[in-house]
């Protein structure tokens, strides 16, 4: 984590900052609303020595790894070919950035509806969070490569499939990477919000019974878990992008 | 198909309240295989309506659901039966004030704000069955709804408001915050709170199945009568909560006999009716010989009224 | 160094005489827009001898991006016909490099890897593609930054990447579209001597377009005017330089009497354009 | 033009389908209302003003949240650029922010705020700020060193520049901000209303929803639709706007 | 049009007669950068005289905007001193006008709002404003676009904005940095025509830095040649045309020659700098 997050001793001093004002509202609030640093890290190491709460993440895992990846293979599938299809682009955009800024959570009863109480509702209802925001950011990648990549690799007389691997994937994936980024987290967040309004296992369903229960430890050490697993994806894959492009 | 194959039901509020106690004594000391069923799993879900919607999409489609959920369903024509009842107390409700309060009782409530869960919930039901029981006029308790338990403590911390409704585990787990102003076990009569339901097309293509089901939930029931201390183990263990609080919330229900082995009672089903006509969520009278099925239920049963 | 007679004003019917090595004859092309249609070049004749270096100079956006891409096959005319080495032109033809206007290095790619991409491609023997791209990395002053990548280069020094990523495909026509577009005076006038050099040690034809009238007055053979869109040649200049010239020659009062020439020209366009009310 | 009228066509074709699938009962009652009986069902709530404080509350407090949101960020957006070491520090922070479940934050914030409105605009400003916060920070940044030099030449003062020269030129991004903290601010508080809450269309819509009343539900859930096409509409269109004088 | 005897190369000393109208004295500029420092400009001596018409040319990056930063006041030299109408520089004096080598039109303003931006900054009488913004507009050709956006105009006329915005100030120095880069050949032969017309209606000192030889030689009565950076000026031409020139003087002999001398210098320093193994 330390070695992966906070490459600047800035970084680290704001992470400190944070958990100073953590102690501090901890000690504003008082413990029952507000689980200390220590108390949230004890909770968790509690809960990690559980095979019971290892369950659960395997559970949260299973429906977001397979949500993230169908958002994946049909946001980059769509974003290409709406990208490459200008006027399929130009339709489907406005439409895609309308649904995305609705709030999906409403339709979650649909959701439910269609696919029944398991692990398939939460799957769609991730894919649902991460999709669009992966097929946008493909099609402007598409859009917006610089023409003249193109017209290099057919002056220099390249088939369709080396053009498509060697020119066109490396000059488009910075911006997936941006999208995959966006993605990852919204596809996480959508997997949690439908395990906390209707199911029974998985972290959000650990959450929503802590809240139920006023288990502020349990909430503060998911929540903990949860923000450390997320960044440290999020900075891998930044490290990943900058490895990949050099930009 | 083989002669013991492993199912899953559902149960409300699976692994936050009581109701499913039965099922976990039942399960745990293997009392559902001798009944001729293998129950493995337990699905839980927040709301009723979801345990209901999520029922009738099962394999095995039965479930323990709230009876407004049950009512609400078949009402918007679900094609569901009831086939027995789970849970008839309401002891495990109550109110709470802050210690230092100055309210003795249910009567001082008129002109001042409490904090329910949401709009139209059991908890308020219940607060306006008690106000009801006592004579007092419900308009002039301020009902605020705070979206859950928690957050209704808290609003009760903060002043916000006089008291607040409470369940239980949570009520045994906070017990030292707050003075109990009543028990809603305490002013009401016993009604029925949940029951168990399945489509009409199960009950009748499967009737062993459903019967061996409820025999065992029964089973599990007389188990849990019988050896409190022992029940209170395995709740503690499937709940995980700790084992002063799991014995305490189990003993809390034994007097009031919470869990019914599975008979009708017209006289619990419709006080619960009334309740729930009081919050206006239903508006007439049910004819509950369209919506029981008493013969799936052990013949001792059946014959109880 | 030395400058012959004078600049020739050669007429503007094609040279007859030896085959020519890439050739267009009556090439127009038109562009639809969403609302109307755009004459953009035509109709052009030209013919490029072996060997020769040919520079095209003329206002922006008169079309000579558009008359490169018809001569690389990128595109087709709308009418005419383009010719390479006896063949018609369809699709990009063996033994075309070109360097485009814009930037066209692969920012993923560092300077060793983005010469040798199309050697990689093609499928050449690695230990010679190492010589090629060591010879044409050093070739363009590259050598220190063989291992950067070209978000750390300066837009001079990328465009020096994609010139030696063409010039290792050993092109016999080479098209240049403004390569030196991004640099100052100076620099211009060493890559046009280094581009001197290349040419003459590996005979290919060049094209070169240009909008610096003095790097076409020093590098050429002939140059070509254009008019305003619709681009057609007005005007033809030889230079008559020695085929060993290099930058010196901008001193002498030859380059004087080519650019007073060209800027003629330029300047007769400019007042047509004035008078028909645009700019 | 014609694109905007394929959009419609697409649109309107959706629509037809699920009416279709509907009306001929593929897609069962049970899961689904016809579009028409959505409409019709609206149109009923909205007259009956069954749910009218539901809604004023919920699109009180998304206004409130996106206003709060766009304040809070674009200050702090400020306040971050000014301060080159702290923004080092806390970019890396920023670019991970949205992995961060929010709402989990609600019990704290119930404490902090007490239970209601509060607190839920808390939810949706903690969502929403970090976009104002970014594309205030890409908005300064992109204002061209020249412009400011520019001020300098006509002896204004920094006051007179920071309003008259770097406000408009950072507009569209802070616009871009705009949108998005729109967004997430229905966002916020439609979900926390839905999880967390006792009152508010997210409330309803989960209410209705438990209690099998099909068409109070999709018809709030239309409801929303429309609401946030409508603005995001809108936004667009002013967007677009602030673009076209801008697209070079 | 007529041209005087030829380039004259003038003595690096500055010119004591007259009171210049602006001066620098032994001006230097320095960088402090994360890891090093950058001696980016000087020394330089320069004094401009009243209505002369001056330009810089040099190596990009000599330190040519940096110049004329610190003649406008928008940095302090590291050393040295800058002096206006007699007074020291410091901050922007009044009299100064500036176009700036990067597009600086205010794109949420139309081309009539713009022109007259810094006229209200002034507080100037609106209906004074409206008749300097009309005349200005029109001057610079922008009338039919008096309404448009800079988004929907070219660089080029961008850039006319952007000079008209500085006219209407009537300043008394105008400093142009490279205000026709973006420009093709013809139509800077065109705009240099109208800024020689401009020059003359309001006989301002005029200070242009360009990286187009032929544009130095033909608009200015003195040439500065800088050297690489640290830029100095290694040499001053001056012209020597009549006031009243303009574009037709690019195919006299004298225009050769004046081009021939600077290419020259250019040369010599660019052989420097390769020798010196940059590049
Ligand atoms: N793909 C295209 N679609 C539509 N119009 C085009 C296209 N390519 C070029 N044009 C137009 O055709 C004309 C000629 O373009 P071209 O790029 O050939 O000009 P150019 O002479 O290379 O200009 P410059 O000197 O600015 O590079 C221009 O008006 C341009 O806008
Ligand atoms: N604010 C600054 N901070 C650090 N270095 C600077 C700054 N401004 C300019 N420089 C550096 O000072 C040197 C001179 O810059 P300047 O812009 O004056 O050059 P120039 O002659 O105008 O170049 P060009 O012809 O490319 O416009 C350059 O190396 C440049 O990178
Ligand atoms: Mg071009
Ligand atoms: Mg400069």
């Amino acid at each position: 984590m330390t070695s992966l997050m906070p490459r600047s001793a800035g970084t680290l001093l704001v992470l400190l900052a944070i958990l100073v004002l953590w102690q501090g509202l901890h000690l504003l609030v008082g413990a029952s609303s507000l689980a200390s640093p220590v108390q949230t890290v004890g909770k968790l190491a509690s809960l990690l020595a559980t095979g019971e709460f290892w369950l659960n993440i395997s559970e949260t895992m299973r429906a977001f790894l397979a949500a993230f990846a169908l958002s994946l293979a049909g946001g980059i599938a769509l974003g290409i070919v709406l990208g490459v299809r200008r006027l399929a682009g130009n339709v489907a955009e406005p439409i895609l950035t309308t649904l995305y800024s609705i709030p999906k959570v409403v339709l979650y009863p649909l959701v439910l509806l269609c696919f029944g109480l398991g692990i398939s509702a939460k799957i769609a209802f991730g894919v649902m969070h991460g999709l669009i925001p992966i097929t946008l950011f493909s099609m402007n990648a598409i859009r917006q490569m610089k023409p003249v990549y193109r017209r290099t690799s057919q002056v220099m007389r390249l088939s369709p499939s080396q053009s498509a691997f060697t020119v066109i994937m490396p000059a488009i994936l910075p911006e997936i990477v941006s999208g995959v980024r966006l993605g990852f987290s919204l596809t996480l967040l959508g997997v949690l919000i439908g395990e906390m309004f209707a199911s029974q296992r998985g972290l959000g369903f650990l959450l929503t019974s802590a809240i139920n229960l006023g288990q502020i430890d349990t909430i503060m050490a998911i929540a903990l878990l949860l923000t450390v697993f997320a960044v440290t994806c999020n900075a891998l894959m930044m490290r990943v992008d900058r490895r990949l492009t050099h930009r | 198909q083989a002669p013991v194959r492993s199912e899953e039901i559902s149960v409300t509020q699976w692994g936050a309240s009581m109701y499913g106690a039965p099922y976990a004594v039942a399960m745990e000391k293997g009392l559902f295989k001798q009944a001729g069923i293998d129950i493995t799993g337990i699905i839980g879900s927040g709301g009723g309506g979801t345990t209901v919607r999520n029922i009738l999409a099962s394999a095995t489609p039965y479930g323990e659901v709230a009876v407004s959920a049950a009512l609400a369903a078949k009402a918007q024509g679900l094609d569901l039966i009831i086939v027995n009842t789970g849970t008839r107390s309401v002891a495990e409700a109550s109110m709470v004030v802050m210690p230092g309060s100055e309210l003795k009782g249910v009567e001082d409530l008129a002109g001042k704000k409490v904090a329910i869960t949401s709009p139209k919930s059991v908890s308020e039901m219940l607060l306006l069955m008690v106000l009801r029981e006592k004579g007092v006029d419900q308009g002039k308790v301020q009902r605020v709804a705070a979206g859950g338990y928690v957050p209704a403590l808290t609003m009760l911390e903060q002043n916000a408001v006089v008291g607040s409704v409470l369940i239980e585990p949570l009520s045994i787990i906070r017990k030292d915050k707050y003075r109990t102003l009543y028990r809603a076990g305490d002013v009401l009569k016993p009604m029925t709170t949940s029951v168990g339901i399945t489509t009409r097309k199960f009950a009748q293509e499967n009737p062993a199945k459903l019967k061996a089901i409820i025999a065992g939930r029964r089973a599990g029931v007389q188990a849990i009568y019988k050896d409190p201390a022992e029940t209170a183990r395995i709740i503690e263990k499937l709940y995980k909560l700790e084992p002063a609080i799991a014995k305490e919330a189990v003993d809390n229900m034994i007097p009031p006999k919470m869990w019914s082995e599975g008979e009708f009672n017209l006289e619990e089903l419709n006080r619960m009716v009334d309740g729930l006509k009081l919050i206006g969520e239903i508006k007439a009278d049910v004819d509950w010989s369209a919506v029981l099925d008493k013969s799936y239920l052990p013949a001792d049963l059946q014959a109880k009224q | 160094m030395s400058a012959a007679s004078g600049a020739r004003i050669v007429p503007l019917a094609p040279q007859a005489a030896a085959p020519a090595h890439a050739r267009l004859r009556g090439v127009t092309r038109v562009f639809e827009l969403p609302k109307s249609t755009l004459h953009a070049l035509g109709p052009v004749d030209l013919d490029l001898a072996r060997g020769e270096f040919f520079s095209v100079v003329g206002p922006s956006g008169c079309g000579k991006s558009t008359l490169l891409d018809i001569l690389a096959g990128l595109s087709a005319p709308q009418s005419g016909t383009a010719e390479f080495e006896g063949k018609p032109v369809r699709g990009v033809p063996d033994g075309v490099g070109v360097v485009f206007q814009e930037d066209a290095s692969f920012p993923w790619l560092n300077v060793r890897d983005n010469v040798a991409f199309g050697l990689r491609r093609a499928g050449v023997d690695p230990a010679e593609i190492a010589r090629r791209v060591d010879y044409a990395v050093g070739f363009m002053g590259l050598k220190d930054f063989a291992a950067s990548y070209p978000a750390q280069l300066s837009g001079g020094m990328r465009q020096r990447v994609c010139i030696a990523r063409t010039l290792v495909m050993q092109p016999r026509l080479i098209l240049l579209d403004e390569p030196f577009g991004a640099l100052d005076q100076q620099t211009r006038l060493l890559m046009g001597d280094e581009l001197l050099r290349l040419w003459r040690e590996t005979s290919a034809t060049i094209l070169l377009i240009t909008h610096a009238l003095d790097e076409a007055a020093m590098l050429s053979d002939r140059v070509g005017v254009m008019s305003t869109r619709p681009g057609t040649f007005i005007d033809f200049v030889e230079t008559g330089w020695e085929k060993d010239r290099d930058s010196r020659v901008v001193s002498t009062p030859h380059f004087g009497d080519i650019t007073a020439r060209l800027w003629e020209k330029l300047r007769v366009e400019a007042l047509k354009i004035m008078s028909a009310g645009k700019g | 033009m014609s694109e905007k009228l394929l959009r419609v066509v697409v649109v309107v074709a959706m629509i037809l389908l699920v009416e279709l699938l509907c009306r001929l009962g593929s897609i069962p009652r049970m899961v689904m209302i016809a579009p028409s009986e959505m409409v019709v069902e609206l149109g009923r709530i909205l007259a009956s003003g069954q749910y009218s404080a539901d809604i004023r509350l919920t699109f009180t407090n998304i206004a409130i949240s996106t206003v709060l949101s766009v304040l809070l960020g674009f200050a702090a957006g400020v306040i971050i650029y000014s301060l080159p070491g702290l923004r080092d520090a806390i970019e890396p922070l920023l670019a991970s922010y949205y992995a961060v479940p929010t709402f989990v934050f609600y019990p704290i914030f119930i404490t902090l705020f007490g239970v209601g409105s509060a607190s839920i605009i808390a939810i949706a400003v903690l969502l929403a700020i970090v976009s104002m916060v970014t594309a205030t920070l890409n908005g300064l940044d992109r204002i061209p060193r020249v412009l400011r030099k520019t001020g300098q030449i006509y002896r204004m003062s920094r006051l007179g520049t920071a309003l008259l020269i770097e406000l408009p030129a950072a507009t569209p991004y802070l616009f871009t901000g705009v949108k998005l903290s729109v967004a997430y601010s229905f966002i916020g508080v439609i979900a926390s209303e839905f999880i967390l809450s006792g009152a508010g269309v997210g409330y309803a819509i989960a209410y209705a929803y438990n209690l099998f009343e099909n068409g109070p539900m999709y018809a709030l859930m239309l409801l929303v639709l429309i609401v946030v096409t409508v603005v995001n509409t809108l936004l667009n269109s002013i967007d677009r706007r602030l673009q076209a004088r801008r697209q070079r």
